[in-house]
């Protein structure tokens, strides 16, 4: 097993969930399953993190020849880049399956197999491979949103998924697009993202590559103006589905980024990186915006997550190690607070029986620790020093202003429109006078105190001693970063010879 | 002079399709197309004649018979929209549309 | 003894973290159930801080023992993150500006942390207030001692975030949250000066290392330019923090929260973290003299500003927090005219002073039964004695009556204006200071003097526990001996405070002659004298609730400028929220997405029609198809 | 001649057994489950004697027979595997079906061997005679089977369609043959090829001419656009699994001869090139268009079905006539009978009596009712609409793929926009079927059959995607 | 020149024929009408010279096949109520004479294209039975064979739909 242990971890939830939803399963006997399944991967996944190098490359590789015909293969493996998206994912399960309790059991399967194909994404070292798990990690959020949702379910599910198979759809004529080049170029098929990265792709192709590339992934995290499926997923889905969405699957677009679109269009990407750079901070101030006019805490904390998305969809663009670094954090940082601060939504949500923040109040007095438990998370929401958040955000806001002053000002914002409609949103929640609606509020259980307790203190960790993560981060994102200079370097000594063969 | 058989062939084949198109009872569409298959039958035995081969012979002949299969299973097929409906107005058979 | 405080440095900020970690659990874990008792809570709420203040008294020592020139004690715990250039540690350093404001910040702090015991005895969530406040304090400490702008940042947001807890303390109240609300957005607001400060400073000068002593070092690389750009972005940080034009508006509102904690936070230490950070980074204003120049103008316009304001309150802590916004501006004035020390004396004094009339206002809220009008007391002297001659040293203190604290540090920061030749700024600054003797003397008058104005109020009232008053009188006599830590030369005194701030902050020395000193001095007594003559006449004999016109009107309403702000910014960014969210979110944004998908369904339907079910018609789709094609093929043949 | 008739017995097998079928059904010496078991039996067993030939055949993989006539290939071993499993699946699914709609008769099963036997010799043949007898073999049987239900009234009108539309393509088909005889003397494939090799395509515009109404033909018969009307109501109003067997076997046979056709030569594959093109994007489209509008799952299988031929043009435009192995089409074939074929078989018994299911919304709530019939559902669906991992999705890869490689990066760009389109109708049967609550229960008195086709094939769709299969 | 002029009337009766097959409203006019044309295809196929097949012609399509027809629209007993109105007629057949006129271009020009040739009587045997069959059982005995499965699938389609046969025993 520990051979494979990347494997085990994609494929032991995938099973496990397949299992359940195959074979008659009592609910309580589904959950007791995945939470031993997710704590098994965890296990694994410690394992894993204890074991990485961190020396810049993939670890853990996992390589077999699958259709020699077409060179495409089962390749898995981990570096600095994927291994935090990896653990977020495996570090945060768990604490669904101890938290919600009431859900048939394919809810706990589909969580499952959105896990393992979660995992796979972010391992593997195939476009093919990859474009697989991609798309099979929609499907669990296609159904939980579709089968437990709330009221504008259907709607909110068509909206999601029509919208990223779309996007995605058009990366898969990118990724045939980019084998065909392969094939063509070096007389071989191969998939492989290391082998990608040798390809010369120029012209209008290549850019209508990137294209299909970025738009899968700007639907995915999301980027303004790709975002408009996000309120309604985000709000509808049931409250695992809404944090699988937001703690992790998001963030496998913004990884996707840096793992493909980087090594592969290079050249493309320096280009347009600026236009990227400046959708993310619209898209951030806008979904900031849009976030000060909820009604519904659920919607806020979606518009919330889409302005933090855009901060670290920026932080992608700006080219520098910094804020490709602080991005990176950012994303388990942002994993953690915005996941539990959804997964504190849904308990409200299944408590109170209400998504809208009129018909609450006074919580914190009823419920301290879920009120502590749920500031904590905000806090780090809002980038407050000492919290996961701030690392991320000031890397990236640091870097965005090396990379264009204006960008980095107005990334700078998202320090003050962030803390507006969350304080807004504690006031008319937790704090002023309890109703009877909220007066009957239980706090959390035990099982529940133990189910976020990873996650506050991961959240105070990262903040206070994030070093450690950072370490294994770097060396991924300087690699990253090396490849875009010199893609630089190249597009201006082009442009140098362009020049002077003009003059002559 | 071949081309006149020729010519003749393709007025025919060009009814043919004018008839399947333009008309509505089922007997004359089918025979229409019956038509069109005397074409093509007298395109294989000019072309025979043209290069004094019975390949031409042998192939027309296989088309009648296809057209006897075709015309047995037509008219099976007029008997029972007839029991149905008791028309045939191929317009009337339109239940299934959009 | 270097090693020693080493040691020290990184338990100073932690004794009281430590502290609020402990009572938080502690306060968590039994919420729900049997409450430890409060006497437990008082006492491990007063450790931590008592702990650290002695600690910063041996640092203060240690330092004091070391030459001059070494007077830097650099303790770097650990690598907080490194990234490419950018490598920040976890740094604590002691110079003597750091640990003149540890001394006092511990000093006062557990002074108030005692005087809170008895304040907050009734309180329901006892434990949570003293949580916070250790928090807070650790916060503070961290702010003063980091080694460098974002540890400094830490501390920062940290004072802020408790600033936050504690004005919204009363959360039942939804005007003390949304008090709490608008200091934690406007502090935001200077925290994003702060920030891109910051930013700007590292690309320019911060990849050799980004701690104080590197900048220090590298500040002349610096060019001109940027350096302006730097230093008006960290003073917008700074008129956050320390309630400065155009950011003072969230700190009358400020107390909301608990007097102890307005005598704490919103008087002693958190405010003025901005002056401390202009001194902090003295090495890069003094290159730039235009933003000092630009510092000295907001500072001496906010001390005009709220000095107007101070007197039409009738809220005896509006009173008292706009006061300290003057004061504020005094010691932005001084900093802005590069007179650190001046400015950094000037807070240590006003800590004392203010932090005691602050306590002093809570005894007297304490005994009226969180009644905060003065128009509803009166005559309260007899009643609450002690309170009133503590208060009543403060008052002369704030006012600058002469040989109070207050004189003294007030008088260098003037001084330094008329000499450094900012005529302009010294002048208000001597209005300022006789409209300082008025409000502060109106208040005293109409809280201790005259008639009481509500009988039954001032029937129960009664001077508080010892707990409370002790820390009042141990104020009371630092606001009284202070100001002599930095006796002028004129008087025969040494200037301790200024020489010992010598090393770490660059001032501008400027001379002036003896006979100028005097009628700089003079003036200042003059104004005082004006001023408390004016609000004797008045007030002394017990005066009634005015009724405001023209401009006391006006001013009673601070000129409008929250509405100002209201209409500016928070209905404008609530409607553009809300724009977004219903117009233009739906129908712009997701306007391409809502066409396509109506364009995909009449598409849809169109195409059904075309499935019209007539045989006839389908044979004729065909026969159209072939003779386009036959068409086509036509062409190519021949 | 030992090895003639080894490469033939799938085709004697299955002719042998329509004919016996047939007889049986005469003299009444069969029940009606039984002749279900024997022609699955017939099927089986011509699958393993073309299983035989594919894997351990003869090592000359051209073999001529009949005087040119028929030829065995490589391609049309695997399509005749298709189309006998096909043909094996519909028999079971179809077992289950008449369990409810009692207008089953032995002939029945007799015709769909017909079919299969017209469908094994159109994939074979090498001559335009024969390809059209065995067109018309193939044709008549599936007319037979889609008015097999004399009672009903829709069957009729299907039969009247399609017999009427199929009979009128059959002219030109006659005609094409007519004018490629006069142009060179000969029908044979060969021919036809050197002729082209020699002399190139447009030197002989009786070739042209022929060829374009053979060509249009077959684009009638596989539903391309604008041709592709019929298709509809055909499938509509025909039994369920007939409809299965007709959108899938018949597709596999119709392209095999249409491959075998086009790719005779590279100049006559050229010249059709551009006009495959535009017909191939204009079929995606138009089937897409058409499938969205439709409220009954047959009708949307059956316009999806045209969208499905629009992939299976790119490919053929995509493929190279030089070295045509017509692995992507095969695999594509595969993948989209599989998924098709289980479909059908599982609306076989769920759709009840009479066909009385047959709207979308009459499948809300599937799930709660019939959980593991709604998830084979959705797999094919997946499938179908080229979700990863299933056997759909990789067709579509190959399909792209080769359309990319070789220039065509429009059609493959417009492939995917086509498969963006196509989402919707197939979510919609899944929203309807997990995230509404059941009206009814969705009961039927099937066999274990029709179910047991469903679990087979759901397993297949990922068995042929994830299995390596080297093309 | 006998020959030519035969061509010619067979020609004018066959396409009147055919005009009369498109333009009767009544099928049995219809099939009346197809009669002529068949006939005189017979007649072309003589000129021709395919001997067998003028005889197939008249034997089975105008005989078998065209009787069969004739015998089921007598045998429905169509009135002149059971026919479909057919309204817009002209319009379609102008409508479809424009339609079809590319396809009628385009094969007469391919048919210009082609050789000519002078169709005499051809001797020899040319198109006689026994050489026909000749080459019917020599090189095209494949798809001789397989037209009686067509036949065979015609028959039980002809029994299965038309049939009498109660369904479902």
């Amino acid at each position: 097993m520990f051979e494979h242990i990347i494997s085990s971890m994609i494929f032991l939830p995938i099973i496990a969930g397949l299992i359940l939803l195959l074979t008659p399963v009592t609910k309580n006997g589904a959950r007791a399953m995945a939470l031993v399944v997710s704590v098994a991967v965890l296990i694994l996944g410690l394992k894993l993190y204890t074991g990485f190098i961190g020396a810049g490359g993939m670890e853990f590789v996992e390589n077999y020849v699958w259709f020699p015909s077409l060179g495409i293969n089962y390749t898995l493996g981990v570096d600095g880049i994927s291994l935090f998206i990896l653990m977020a994912g495996t570090v945060l399960f768990p604490s669904i399956f101890l938290i919600f309790t009431t859900k048939s059991k394919g809810y706990y399967a589909n969580l499952l197999i959105a896990q393992g194909a979660m995992a796979g994404a972010v391992c593997a070292g195939d476009l093919m491979l990859f474009y697989i798990f991609w798309e099979v990690m929609l499907l669990p959020i296609f159904f939980m949103i579709g089968l437990f949702g709330g009221e504008g379910k259907i709607a909110a599910t068509l909206k999601i998924t029509l919208y990223t198979i779309a996007g995605s759809l058009l990366m898969l004529a990118a990724i045939f697009y980019l084998g065909v080049a392969f094939h063509n170029q070096f007389g071989i098929w191969s998939f492989n993202i290391v082998n990608m990265a040798a390809l010369k792709l120029h012209g209008t192709v290549a850019v209508l590559a990137f294209v299909g590339f970025m738009l899968a992934f700007a639907i995915k995290i999301p980027l303004f103006p790709f975002h408009t499926w996000l309120p309604d997923a985000y709000t509808e889905g049931p409250a695992a589905a809404t944090f699988v969405l937001s703690a992790i699957m998001a963030k496998i677009g913004v990884y996707a980024v840096i793992r493909f679109v980087i090594p592969i269009f290079g050249a493309e990407f320096t280009r347009y990186a600026l236009i990227m750079a400046y959708l993310g901070v619209i898209g951030m101030m806008y979904c900031g915006f849009a976030a000060i006019a909820q009604k519904d805490f659920k919607r806020m904390l979606a518009f919330s997550s889409a302005s933090h998305m855009g901060i670290i969809a920026l932080g992608l663009f700006c080219m520098n190690i910094q804020a490709l670094t602080g991005s990176l954090f950012q994303i388990v940082a942002h994993a953690t607070s915005t996941g539990a601060l959804f997964l504190f939504a849904g308990i409200l949500e299944e408590r109170m029986q209400t998504r809208k923040i009129a018909d609450l109040g006074g919580i914190a007095g009823r419920a301290p620790v879920f009120a502590m438990f749920f500031a904590i998370a905000m806090l780090a929401s809002v980038g407050l020093p000492g919290t996961s958040g701030f690392i991320g955000e000031f890397l990236i806001i640091l870097g965005a202003i090396k990379y264009n002053v204006a960008i980095g000002v107005l990334a700078g914002t998202s320090l003050i429109i962030g803390v507006c409609y969350m304080l807004w949103m504690f006031q008319r929640v937790f704090f002023e006078k309890s109703n009877e609606r909220t007066e009957k509020f239980r706090d959390l259980s035990a099982a529940e105190v133990l189910a976020f307790l990873p996650i506050l203190v991961l959240i105070i960790v990262m903040g206070i001693y994030p070093q450690p993560f950072i370490k294994k981060i770097e060396p991924a994102a300087r690699i990253q970063i090396n490849t875009i200079l010199h893609n630089m370097q190249v597009a201006d000594a082009n442009a140098l010879l362009q020049g002077t063969n003009l003059e002559k | 002079m071949i081309i006149n058989y020729l010519t003749l062939s393709i007025i025919l084949f060009c009814l043919g399709i004018l008839g399947v198109i333009s008309r509505r009872n089922v007997f004359t569409v089918f025979m229409s197309i019956e038509l069109m298959l005397n074409a093509a039958n007298l395109a294989f035995i000019t072309f025979a004649r043209l290069h004094v081969s019975m390949d031409g012979h042998v192939l027309a002949m296989l088309v009648i018979a296809v057209a006897a299969a075709e015309a047995a299973l037509a008219l099976a097929v007029v008997i029972l929209l007839h029991k149905h409906k008791g028309v045939l107005d191929t317009n009337i058979f339109s239940l299934l549309k959009g | 003894m270097e090693q020693t405080a080493h040691f020290y440095l990184g338990l100073i900020p932690l004794m009281p973290l430590i502290g609020a970690v402990l009572i938080g659990l502690m306060h968590v874990t039994t919420c729900r159930g049997h409450r430890f008792p409060d006497k437990l809570y008082a006492v491990l709420a007063c450790i931590g801080p008592v702990l650290a203040c002695i600690m910063a008294f041996q640092v203060f020592t240690i330092l004091k023992t070391l030459p001059v020139e070494h007077r830097i004690l650099v303790h770097k715990v650990f690598t907080w993150f490194s990234v490419g250039e950018l490598n920040i540690s976890m740094g604590f350093m002691a110079d003597p500006l750091s640990s003149l404001m540890i001394l006092f910040v511990t000093f006062i702090g557990s002074l108030i942390h005692i005087y809170s015991i008895g304040y907050m005895a009734d309180d329901k969530t006892y434990a949570k207030f003293f949580g916070y406040m250790n928090l807070f304090l650790g916060s503070m400490l961290i702010l003063v001692l980091g080694d460098g702008p974002v540890v400094m940042f830490v501390g920062w947001e940290g004072v802020g975030l408790c600033s936050y807890l504690l004005i919204s303390y009363y959360n039942e109240d939804s005007s003390n949250v949304l008090a709490g609300n608008k200091a934690f957005i406007v502090n935001r607001i200077g925290d994003l000066g702060f920030v891109l400060g910051m930013a700007f400073l590292f690309w320019a000068i911060g990849a050799q290392g980004f701690d104080y002593i590197s900048l220090k070092a590298n500040a002349h690389l610096l060019p001109q330019a940027t350096a302006m750009l730097v230093c008006l972005l960290l003073f917008v940080g700074a008129t956050g923090k320390s309630a400065q034009i155009p950011l003072y508006v969230w700190l009358p509102d400020a107390m909301a929260g608990p007097t102890p904690v307005s005598a704490l936070i919103h008087a002693a230490t958190m405010v003025t973290a901005g002056v401390y950070m202009v001194a902090r980074f003295s090495f890069l204003y003094v290159t730039v003299p235009d933003a000092g120049e630009i510092v000295a103008w907001i500072g001496i316009l906010t001390a005009l500003v709220s000095a107007i304001y101070g007197m039409f309150q009738d809220d005896i802590k509006k009173v008292l927090a706009y006061s300290t916004v003057s004061q504020l501006g005094y010691m932005f004035a001084g900093v802005g005219v590069a007179a650190y020390s001046a400015g950094i004396f000037h807070v240590f004094t006003h800590a004392f002073f203010k932090a005691l009339l602050f306590l002093g206002a809570g005894s007297v809220i304490y005994a009226m039964h969180h009644e905060q009008n003065i128009w509803k007391m009166g005559g309260l002297k007899k009643k609450l004695p002690v309170t009133y001659l503590t208060m009543l040293v403060g008052a002369l203190a704030l006012s600058g009556c002469p040989p109070f604290s207050g004189f003294f540090s007030k008088d260098e920061i003037l001084f330094s204006a008329f000499a450094s030749g900012h005529k302009a700024i010294w002048a208000i600054g001597v209005l300022v200071a006789g409209m300082t003797a008025y409000y502060t003397f109106r208040m005293i008058f109409v809280v201790f003097h005259g008639e009481p104005h509500s009988k039954s109020s001032y029937d129960h009232a009664h001077e508080p526990p010892p707990v409370m008053t002790v820390p009042l009188v141990l104020l009371a006599i630092g606001a009284l001996l202070a100001g002599f830590f930095n006796l002028p030369e004129l008087f025969g005194g040494h200037q301790m405070v200024s020489s010992w701030l010598e090393p770490s902050v660059l001032d501008h020395h400027a001379h002036a002659e003896a006979s100028t000193e005097w009628m700089v001095m003079g003036s200042s007594v003059l104004a005082f004298v004006i001023g408390f003559s004016i609000a004797y006449v008045k007030f002394a004999k017990g005066a009634q609730l005015p009724v405001f016109t023209g401009f006391a009107k006006f001013a009673y309403n601070k000129f409008y400028i929250d509405e100002l702000y209201d209409m500016l910014f928070v209905q404008p960014y609530k409607s553009i929220g809300a724009i977004i969210w219903k117009d233009f979110d739906p129908n712009v944004t997701d306007g391409p997405r809502k066409a396509i998908s109506w364009l995909y369904g009449a598409i849809g339907d169109a195409f059904r029609l075309v499935q019209t079910g007539y045989v006839r018609v389908y044979a004729i789709y065909m026969v159209i198809g072939l003779s386009l094609i036959s068409l086509l093929i036509s062409q190519t043949l021949n | 001649m030992n090895h003639d008739f080894l490469l033939l017995l799938p085709v004697i097998i299955v002719g042998a057994g329509a004919v016996l079928l047939m007889l049986r059904a005469a003299f009444g010496k069969l029940a009606l489950d039984s002749a279900s078991v024997v022609c699955m039996c017939i099927f089986g067993l011509a699958f393993a004697a073309q299983a035989c030939s594919a894997l351990a055949g003869p090592e000359v993989p051209f073999k001529a027979a009949f005087n040119g006539m028929l030829m065995v290939t490589d391609f049309t071993r695997v399509a005749g595997l298709i189309i006998l499993g096909c043909g094996f699946f519909t028999a079971m699914s179809s077992r289950s079906y008449f369990k409810e709609n009692r207008f089953g008769l032995e002939e029945y099963y007799s015709l769909i061997t017909f079919a299969a036997f017209g469908m094994l010799l159109l994939t074979m043949s090498h001559e335009l005679m024969t390809a059209f007898i065995s067109l018309e073999i193939m044709s008549l049987s599936i007319y037979i089977l889609v008015g097999f239900n004399r009672r009903c009234v829709t069957c009729a009108e299907a039969v009247l369609k399609y017999l009427m539309l199929g009979a009128f393509t059959g002219g030109f088909f006659a005609m094409g043959t007519a004018l490629i005889y006069g142009g060179l003397k000969s029908t044979k494939f060969e021919v036809i090829a050197s002729a082209v090799a020699t002399h190139g395509f447009l030197h002989t515009p009786a070739l042209v001419g022929g060829a374009f109404f053979i060509i249009f033909a077959f684009l009638f018969k596989v539903a391309a656009f604008p041709f592709h009307a019929w298709v509809v109501d055909v499938y509509d109003g025909s039994s369920i699994p007939v409809t299965g067997f007709m959108a899938t076997a018949l597709k596999t046979a119709v392209f095999a001869i249409f491959a075998n056709f086009l790719m005779l030569d590279p100049g006559l594959k050229g010249a059709w090139v551009t006009y495959l093109f535009y017909i191939s994007i204009l079929t995606m489209f138009g089937g897409n268009l058409i499938a969205i509008g439709q409220g009954s799952i047959k009708r949307m299988l059956a316009a999806s079905g045209i969208v499905h031929t629009g992939y299976l043009l790119i490919a053929l435009v995509a493929v190279s006539a030089d070295r045509f192995t017509g692995s992507v089409i095969l695999y594509y074939l595969a993948a989209y009978s599989v998924s098709t074929l289980g479909i059908f078989a599982a609306l076989s018994y769920l759709s009840g009596a009479g066909e009385v299911r047959s709207q979308f919304e009459d499948f809300k709530g599937l799930a709660r009712t019939r959980p593991y019939s709604a998830a084979a559902i959705t797999i094919f669906l997946l499938s179908m609409a080229g979700i990863p991992p299933t056997a759909g999705f990789m067709g579509k890869f190959y399909v792209i793929t080769s359309a990319i490689q070789a220039g065509q990066v429009t059609l493959a760009v417009l492939g995917i926009v086509s498969s963006i389109l196509s989402m919707w109708y197939y979510l919609r049967l899944i929203i309807n079927m997990y995230f509404h609550d059941a009206h009814e229960s969705f009961e039927s008195e099937c066999t274990v059959f029709a179910p047991a086709c469903t679990l087979i094939l759901a397993v297949a769709v990922f068995a042929i995607s994830l299995y390596p299969i080297t093309l | 020149m006998f020959a030519e002029w035969l061509y010619f009337g067979l020609a004018a009766l066959s396409v009147l024929g055919a005009i009369g097959l498109i333009l009767f409203r009544h099928p049995m006019n219809g099939a009346m009408s197809f009669v002529v044309t068949l006939i005189s295809l017979a007649g072309m196929y003589a000129l021709l010279s395919a001997k067998l097949m003028f005889a197939v012609q008249l034997i089975v399509y105008a005989g078998a096949i065209m009787s069969l027809i004739v015998f089921i629209i007598m045998f429905l007993n169509i009135q002149e109520s059971d026919l479909p109105e057919e309204k817009g007629r002209g319009l379609y057949l102008v409508g479809g004479v424009v339609v079809i006129a590319p396809i009628a271009m385009f094969l007469y020009k391919i048919v210009r294209t082609l050789p000519g040739g002078d169709t005499a009587i051809v001797g020899n045997g040319f198109g006689e039975v026994r050489n026909v069959g000749m080459i019917l059982f020599k090189s095209w005995l494949l798809p001789f064979e397989i037209i009686s499965v067509l036949l065979l699938v015609a028959l039980i389609g002809a029994v299965v739909v038309a049939g009498k046969r109660e369904v479902g025993k």
